[in-house]
């Protein structure tokens, strides 16, 4: 399948463009904020329509095919190259990532956190962006490394530095597992590569871009396949994370910045599930047969196991933080049915998770900048201090639990009704039974997130205001202000507007998922 | 030849200048039973050289490396000595076991 | 009994030793007729003298790759040659020592020692490493060794009123020469064995069969000793964090860096062209060292409190990192990849540390300290050299983008391309250290960007122009590499090594 | 296929936009956008009258099995599933539409007056339309997914109306209940989805119907267990045993919501869903098939009739009364469907809503006129009967209509499913059924007796005395005289008596079954027999008297000795005490199971995060470290460093142990360096030669 080669130099621009504005920012002086914030603004707005401009040039009647695809030389020895594209199924990710940069760009313009300092801040949200989409387009595994790691240190500056009372801990902690995942990850990369150039037919034509382990993955012995599998496993599962590996994210979430919270939320996670659609279950698909059940297992139990710990939660944002646990459990579970409509699903969940659980930070933000605590039991009666902001909170309760006509609702739905039928390679192997349990424990989980979110929405926005928060001035408890406004209405859009219209991203995403499902169409393989 | 006798003398020298490194507390003890373990080598050199000067073709280059080694202890020596000055001048000692300043 | 005939000598290839030898003398001369406060002069002298040796470096690069043996004649030939692998060191040596000079401008001025010396030693340490770098011969490498090696114990002990300098230069002397006599003793009988002196002879003779099969381990065993004590491999490595942290800052970055690279030099040479036959000597030799060095470097690290001597021990895992290819050199088809692995690997890991030594060096001009709580909100007061040494630490931690990570990639890959258990056993031992070393890498950053300063005062550093081009080089250099790894990812092809086995 | 047939997805359509130009704009607008939910109501009852109207036309003209109206777009397609959004027009649908718009209308007109004044009035209409709205999109879904969907948004917007005094406590929480029961119910439908889906390899539910009636399925055991899960959703939504126990507290909303959700929309999604997919339910559990024992939907239906109208027989409050009324007449429909009489548990679907919604009507009008706003008969009411000509009049042809005395719709339809029970030979159903009649009507004549009867009490002694009262304005009373005119007459749509079977041709061809032969066929509903009936209507009559004595006895003037017996009698008390705690249902499910759930359970789960599982990696790293310092960390900081702390910790443990090698001592390292060669060479040695 040939890909569409058209405006190469589009999504490197898309890439780098926030670094060039990185290099104007070091000339500004650190005194002078508000140039900095336009300048940091403006770059992220003129990456916003290149990437605009990329989703208007692409071509939807291919979108299984990679576009503006780019190939040149990098690092030659090792044979890794600089290739880059994007298809339907990356290119929501890469918008996305465009556009919660900007809100939250938007958002920090009077939210920079203590210590301040918006000139680092802003610079490490830009060398964020680069990361996260670059991730996204990247074809090549090195390359996808690189930019997969990149991400890392801007992250723990900004958990640590703009973060929480209990940020160094939390940032370490986020540090160092994700560095455990990758060094595995990187080890399995590269045993991939190895492997597969010797088995190929000519060592030579060996490299590292998608395309080759696309070809020659299949290859690969089973038995060593699901030794790498493990590698990549633990590498992506560490990111999305998957129970057990989720330990930091609670802490990780809670201790960082809102924006922290909000970028992790939306797009970071979907970097270790993106790695699984696009990277683990295409290159090893008979060690993703050999896996999926047991990472369906892990999935329904985080799905369950975030739900319960919600529950014991008393600060909201921890709260949510955990929620994210439970959702990225139904993105795993698609993942591992390894079906056309799992995979969909998957995508949907990832990018509806995004914008959802983006949203509900945001809020949590607000509320912690005009309450000065999120703790559940002071927070009463929310709705009647900033009636506004209570309903918006709803509203991103209500589309985070699944409700039909909301974005949640595609990614949770769909995930069950695959993984009550899965692939049939897994029926082949008797796992069908096993999947049948887990979607009724799942659907369990439905019923225990609408429990959460609704009690905590009970809790914290019905009833009359507390004491403690009312009397402590209702001055400072203002409705949604409009920055407030301006960074989440995109948001709260796209949620009513991917819930009705599903179809915008399940068009984009399908073509691409068949030539991943297919692969396990064919029996006896 | 008897190659082996001078092997073995060059072994005991060596093990004798093992033995002083470790377990000398005085620098100049220590210096002197590194001399016996270079001087070990050039035994050795100097017996394989002859042994090779007989039955292969290779060149004297055993004898030459006695001789770099014999001229690049002379310099070694000299440091070693300027060091022990060096310390004793700002410890009126020079035993090793002083010398442990930094550890852990 | 021999005619003695005088060798050929082809000065072009020699030109890079011959400018040092001449700068040596130069700077020692006219140290002599300048006043106290002109000294510095001979630091800018040995700096371009450097730079100076640089040159015919280049031109003989540029000249094209054919080998040329700088002394040819009846058994001389082939004893020390400039072959693409020796240029390219070479190159890297002098940087690191100009890196060094430009490090060391006031460091060594202000504490009113002998400056003139202090270069000529530096000097004369560099060339014994340009030396090492051609060297084909146990003789030669033996020689360049201690040319090296003698002029840094002396270095280490600069502070010559200083108590722990001077343990620094006795401990690091007193091992160092004991390690290079029982490496001697180990050359003597692999000459037994073979000969010969000459590597390749070596290479040909030690095939650990025969009668004297025993003779051959024990010469392969010590003479890598001697080596693995100047790239402080663990248990060879005792001396190293003393003598780090004793000696004068630049000094250890100058050890740190330099003489490492000089003894992986050494190694490197050993392994490809004197045992390739001997394989089932040093593989489980060095792999053993490789897993102690990194593990235990990095254990004792994450204890360290005081900057140096943690970045000493991260030297020393580092150093295991570069044990680890070289262990698998021939297994497999690893050979070429990890040739490949060590060089880059020196290369970038040169100019991520140096760089750390410069922004210690630089802020502690200001804290005077060397405890790490001393870079405690570092961000706040000096954020270029935050963010500099953040790179720096980060890249040592193989973070992408940053150099680090691609030398740390070439290393797994070589390892990996070796496959069986060898290489995925030590592969994996890499991928938990490098996690491990993070952990004391990112303490450092901790205390840079979220700890409070220490005793409040947040007066910005000057930081004094020479130390400042370094860490350009240094940052530029790190960066680019990390980006663009293609520039160097050529170099230490194994048909840049003369003589080694195709 | 006509106009309105082709466009009926503007039904749900308006009132959805409604809902939208409400919450937008509705409190700028005069009426806080009440005028816009009426009209957009009206709208869809114009539009769904003229749906019913083209669907009766087409039945008329043709003369076999009529296939639906169905107009359908693609609404999103994965792989080869197709999901379609858009319209299914056939019988059943277009009765529900019809029914649906007309009420909602009537709720809409009357809330106008009876909430005026509310602190959220906009709040409660866009709620209120949304609702309608959903209902709506349920109803004509052409394939589950819609279905779903507009049984998610009823959800909401019950919790929403439910809770609309969220100030209160007690009404949050009775939201929260109605949420979650319900939500508990549609796991089952999610699941029962997902098998449909693996069983049919369609969500159309034409297709499946079709495929179910046909027995072109291969699995059928999973069809049975889809059943099932199915059949849980609609316990849920339809309040069926033993899930009911939400339905009484969602009375904390204002009385048009509870109207309006216990009369034509939300409770009855579950009958419908039956209804909707009969084929499935029939099929898969084999209803009406000889030789079968177990029928699980009469049986649940059954025990519901049953357990909530004993329950209505305690209630103070007479919208509780009502709601267990609605409960237990909901059980007669699901009866009415597990027995196999289709048409006449749709058909009561129908003449329940009016006669259902105008009973929470009247009982709103009392309280909003006469007893200030109180709910309860014992305090606050009594001898209204003549101040509230209208109110009354309203009640009473209700009241009628839900006992289902003779030639009022009641009688039509529940007696219907009580002789098909007996005419299927379900013997105990049909016990259960006229049993069911008798209690039916036992409490309403008390409720009935307490409201208008008697002498006023509490709040209504004030109104009653009070000279110029009048009964309630006319936006109330329009819609009690519009809807108890309808409870009388409706009925005669399907009045086997009088061979009148249009109701029955109109959707009969929506049961997707063959009717009378063959293995998977529905049966046909019998004939009308006054023998057949006689029985019921004589325990009707019994109830009714009994009733009367018992209450005169014990509410009216004079003491008599029944009077406090409840208190006095042990067995009595006991028996009275136990329904008053609802079976103890809800202790049970608020007690142990969301308690459960909520503390212990997860509070485990959370402490099993913090201390198990990061303790795990953390105990992985303490490596030689003190078992004290372990204990120490475990109970003590609930938040133990994973990872991190734990290599650290090991790091920083090995690190100290290894320390004192560097003791600093020249000799020492020179033995441990010449020794480590020793070693090696000597090791080596030995492998190698």
């Amino acid at each position: 399948m040939e890909p569409i080669q058209d405006l190469q130099w589009l999504l490197s621009l898309g890439t780098f463009l926030p670094l060039v504005g990185v290099l104007l920012m070091l000339f500004v002086p650190k005194k002078n904020v508000d140039l900095i914030k336009t300048v940091a603004v403006g770059t992220a707005l003129a990456t916003l329509a290149v990437g605009v401009v990329t989703a208007l040039k692409f071509d939807y009647d291919q979108s299984e095919k990679l576009q503006y695809f780019t190939t040149n030389n990098w690092i030659k020895p090792i044979r890794a190259t600089y290739t880059i594209g994007v298809d339907g199924i990356s290119l929501p990710l890469y918008l996305l990532s465009m556009v919660i940069t900007v809100l939250v760009m938007i958002y920090s313009w009077n939210h920079v956190p203590s210590p301040g300092n918006p000139k680092a801040f802003f610079i490490l949200m830009l060398v964020l962006q680069t990361g996260m989409a670059g991730t996204f387009i990247a074809q090549d595994l090195i390359l996808f490394f690189v930019f997969f790691e990149l991400v890392l240190l801007p992250m723990y500056f900004m958990i640590g530095v703009w973060g929480g009372a209990n940020r160094q801990y939390a940032s370490l902690k986020f540090f160092l597992y994700t560095m455990f995942g990758s060094a595995l990850m990187l080890v399995a990369f590269i045993a991939l590569f190895v492997v597969t150039k010797n088995n190929a037919s000519d060592p030579e034509s060996a490299n590292f871009t998608f395309q080759w382990f696309n070809e020659n993955g299949p290859d690969v012995a089973r038995n060593t396949a699901v030794w790498i599998f493990a590698g990549l496993f633990v590498g992506f599962a560490v990111k999305v994370p998957m129970f057990p590996f989720h330990t930091w994210l609670p802490d990780a979430h809670t201790e960082a910045p809102t924006q922290g919270s909000v970028i992790l939320a939306a797009i970071l996670l979907k970097l270790g599930t993106y790695g699984f659609v696009r990277i683990a279950i295409p290159f090893l698909p008979q060690a993703a047969v050999k896996w999926a059940p047991a990472i369906a297992v892990l999935a329904v139990i985080g799905i369950i196991y975030g739900a319960l710990g919600c529950l014991a939660q008393t600060d909201m944002k921890r709260l949510i933080a955990f929620s994210s646990v439970a959702h990225m459990g139904f993105v795993m579970l698609g993942i591992s049915t390894l079906t056309d409509l799992g995979i969909n699903a998957a995508l949907f969940g990832m990018v509806a998770h995004g914008l959802i659980t983006g949203m509900l930070f945001f809020i949590a933000g607000s509320v912690k900048e005009r309450y000065h605590t999120l703790e559940i039991k002071q927070l009463t009666g929310m709705l009647k201090q900033m009636p506004k902001m209570g309903w918006i909170f709803g509203f991103c309760a209500m589309a985070s639990l699944g409700l039909p006509g909301l974005a949640g609702f595609w990614g949770e739905f769909p995930a069950l009704l695959s993984a009550w039928s899965p692939s049939q390679l897994l029926v082949a192997n008797g796992h069908e039974g096993l999947f049948r349990i887990l979607t009724t424990i799942a659907a369990l989980g439905t019923v225990l997130a609408a429990g959460y979110l609704l009690w905590l929405f009970q809790r914290t926005a019905m009833g009359e205001p507390a004491m403690a928060a009312s009397d402590h001035g209702h001055d400072d408890i203002h409705d949604v202000n409009n920055f407030e406004w301006a960074s989440w209405a995109p948001l709260l859009v796209a949620i009513v507007v991917l819930g009705i219209v599903p179809k915008l991203l399940l068009d984009l995403s399908d073509p691409g998922v068949q030539l991943i499902s297919d692969i396990f169409k064919v029996s006896g393989k | 030849m008897l190659i082996n006798e001078f092997l073995l003398l060059g072994a005991v020298l060596f093990c004798i200048g093992v033995y002083g490194v470790i377990a000398r507390k005085n620098a100049v003890l220590v210096l002197m039973s590194i001399e016996l373990i270079l001087n070990s080598v050039n035994i050795n050199l100097l017996a394989f050289d002859r042994l090779h000067a007989v039955d292969t073709a290779g060149g004297n280059d055993g004898s030459v490396f006695a001789l770099y080694i014999i001229a690049v202890a002379a310099a070694e020596v000299g440091v070693g000595l300027a060091m022990v000055l060096l310390i004793f001048r700002n410890r009126k000692t020079i035993s090793l076991d002083d010398l442990s300043e930094m550890k852990g | 009994m021999f005619a003695f005939s005088s060798p050929v000598i082809d000065y072009h290839a020699l030109a890079p030793e011959l400018v040092l030898a001449g700068g040596i003398c130069v700077v020692l001369l006219v140290d002599l007729f300048l006043p106290d406060h002109r000294r510095w002069i001979t630091g800018t002298l040995s700096g371009l003298f450097l730079l100076g040796a640089l040159l015919p470096v280049v031109t003989l690069a540029v000249l094209g790759d054919d080998v040329r043996s700088s002394l040819s004649g009846d058994g001389v030939t082939g004893r020390y040659v400039v072959d693409n692998f020796a240029l390219v060191l070479k190159a890297l040596f002098l940087l690191a020592g100009y890196v060094v000079v430009l490090l060391s401008a006031h460091e060594i001025e202000e504490g009113g020692y002998y400056q003139g010396e202090y270069y000529v030693l530096l000097l004369s340490s560099v060339l014994g490493m340009v030396m090492m770098a051609s060297s084909r011969d146990l003789v030669s490498m033996f020689v360049a060794l201690e040319f090296l090696s003698i002029p840094a114990y002396m270095m280490a002990a600069w502070k010559k009123r200083d108590r722990k300098s001077n343990e620094a230069g006795v401990k690091y002397y007193l091992l160092g020469v004991f390690a290079s006599a029982v490496m001697l003793y180990g050359m003597s009988l692999l000459y037994g064995v073979a000969g010969s002196t000459l590597l390749t002879d070596v290479g040909k003779a030690v095939t650990l069969e025969g009668d004297r099969a025993g003779v051959q381990v024990l010469g392969v065993v010590f003479v890598i000793i001697g080596f693995a004590f100047k790239v402080s491999a663990v248990p060879f490595h005792t001396w190293a964090p003393d003598t780090y942290e004793g000696a004068p800052t630049p000094v250890t970055a100058f050890l740190s860096v330099a003489s490492k690279a000089a003894g992986f030099v050494g190694l490197v040479l050993l392994v490809f062209l004197a045992f390739p036959q001997a394989r089932d000597v040093y593989r489980p030799f060095l792999w053993v060292m490789a897993a102690l060095t990194m593990t235990i470097g990095n254990l004792v690290a994450l204890k360290q409190k005081n900057i140096v001597r943690m970045l000493a021990y991260s030297s020393v895992s580092q150093g295991g990192f570069i044990l680890m290819p070289l262990a698998m050199a021939f297994t497999g088809d690893a050979q070429e990849a990890s040739l490949r692995a060590v060089v880059v690997y020196l290369i970038i890991y040169a100019a991520t540390n140096l760089g750390a030594f410069a922004v210690i060096i630089a802020v502690s001009r200001k804290t005077r300290s060397g405890e790490i709580s001393s870079f405690g909100g570092l961000f706040q007061y000096a954020p270029g050299l935050t963010v500099l040494m953040t790179i720096f630490l980060a890249s040592l931690a193989g973070i992408p983008p940053l150099g680090g990570w691609y030398a740390k990639f070439g290393a797994f890959k070589a390892v990996l391309d070796a496959a069986g258990g060898w290489g995925y056993s030590i592969a994996i031992v890499g991928a938990v250290n490098a996690v491990i070393a993070t952990a004391y890498y990112i303490t450092v950053m901790r205390e840079m960007w979220m700890k409070p300063v220490p005793d409040g005062d947040v007066s910005p550093i000057k930081v004094h122009g020479s130390i400042q081009a370094a860490l350009v080089i240094c940052g530029v250099s790190t960066l680019v590499l990390g980006v663009l790894p293609g520039l160097i990812a050529k170099v230490g092809a194994i048909t840049d090594l003369a003589g080694s086995l195709p | 296929m006509g106009w309105f047939l082709e466009h009926a997805w503007l039904i749900p359509a308006t009132p959805g936009a409604a809902f939208a130009v409400i919450i937008l704009f509705g409190k700028r607008m005069p009426r806080g956008g009440s005028e816009v939910g009426l009209a957009s109501m009206l709208a869809a009852l114009v539009l769904s009258a003229g749906t019913a109207y083209q669907w009766i036309a087409r039945v008329n003209d043709s003369h076999e099995e009529v296939p639906a109206a169905l107009s359908r777009w693609e609404w999103f397609r994965i792989g080869d599933l197709k999901v379609s959004i858009g319209s299914h027009i056939d019988g059943l649908a277009a009765v529900m539409l019809l029914l649906v718009a007309f009420i909602s209308t009537l709720v809409q007109l009357y809330s106008m007056e009876y909430v005026r004044g509310d602190r959220r009035y906009t709040h409660f209409f866009a709620a209120i339309t949304l609702f309608s709205a959903g209902m709506l999109t349920m109803v004509l879904a052409p394939n589950m997914v819609q279905l779903l969907l507009g049984w998610e948004i009823m959800g909401l917007c019950s919790f929403l109306l439910i809770g609309h005094w969220w100030e209160e406590r007690a009404n949050s929480e009775a939201a929260l209940k109605a949420f979650w029961t319900v939500r508990v119910g549609d796991m089952g439908l999610l699941v029962g989805i997902a098998m449909l889906l693996a069983i049919f390899h369609t969500l159309e539910i034409g297709a499946i119907n079709e495929a179910a009636a046909a027995g072109e399925f291969d699995n059928k055991n999973l069809l049975m267990w889809a059943a099932v899960a199915l059949f849980i959703a609609c316990i849920g939504k339809s309040g069926q045993f033993p899930l009911h126990t939400w339905l009484p507290d969602a009375m904390a909303g204002p009385t048009p919501v509870s109207s309006l959700l216990h009369s034509s929309t939300m409770v009855v999604a579950g009958v419908f869903l039956v209804a909707r997919l009969y084929p499935v339910f029939h099929v898969g559990l084999d209803m009406n098939i000889a030789g079968q024992r177990f029928n699980l939907i009469a049986v649940i239906g059954g025990i519901t009739v049953l357990i909530a109208a004993g329950l209505a027989f305690v209630q103070n409050d007479i919208k509780k009364v009502l709601a267990y009324s609605t409960v237990s007449q909901l059980g007669y429909m699901m009866m009415g469907l597990g027995v196999g009489a289709w048409t006449a548990a749709v058909f009561h679907i129908f003449t329940h809503a009016f006669f259902k919604c105008c009973l929470f009507l009247c009982a709103g009008s009392v309280s909003h006129t006469a007893s200030h706003h109180s709910f309860d008969m014992k305090k606050d009411m009594g001898g209204l009967r003549k101040k509230m000509p209208v109110t009354f009049a309203a009640w009473m042809a209700a009241t009628a209509a839900l006992c289902g005395l003779p030639f009022v719709s009641g009688f039509f339809s529940k007696d219907e499913i009580i002789d098909s029970a007996k005419n299927n030979d379900y013997k105990v159903f049909y016990i259960v059924g006229i049993v069911g009649a008798f209690m039916t009507t036992a409490y309403m004549t008390r409720a009935t007796y307490l409201t208008f009867f008697g002498k006023a009490r509490g709040g209504a002694a004030h109104f009653v005395h009070d000279e110029n009262a009048r009964d309630s304005s006319w936006q109330i009373t329009v819609p009690l005289v519009i809807l108890g005119s309808l409870a009388l007459v409706s009925g005669y749509l399907n009045a086997p008596i009088f061979k009148w079977h249009w109701f029955e041709t109109w959707t009969e061809s929506s049961i997707g079954l063959p009717l009378g032969e063959g293995i998977f066929a529905a049966p046909h509903p019998p004939e009308f027999s006054w023998v057949s009936t006689a029985p019921g209507l004589a325990l009707v009559a019994a109830g009714f008297g009994v009733s009367l004595l018992l209450c005169r006895a014990v509410f009216g003037e004079g003491t008599s000795g029944l009077r406090g017996l409840t208190e006095r009698n042990v067995v009595l008390r006991a028996g009275h005490k136990f329904l008053v705690n609802k079976y103890y249902l809800d202790a049970l499910y608020e007690r142990v199971v969301v308690r459960g759930i909520a503390h212990p359970i997860s509070r485990a789960a959370y402490w099993t995060n913090q201390n198990i599982l990061d303790g795990i990696v953390n105990a992985v790293g303490q490596g030689g470290r003190r078992t004290g310092d372990l204990v120490y960390k475990y109970i003590d900081q609930g938040l133990v460093d994973g990872a991190v702390n734990g290599s650290g910790t090991t790091a920083s443990g090995a690190g100290g142990a290894l320390q004192p090698v560097q003791s600093g001592k020249v000799n020492m390292y020179g033995a441990l360096l010449f020794g480590a060669a020793a070693v090696g060479g000597l090791v080596l040695v030995l492998v190698n030669s």
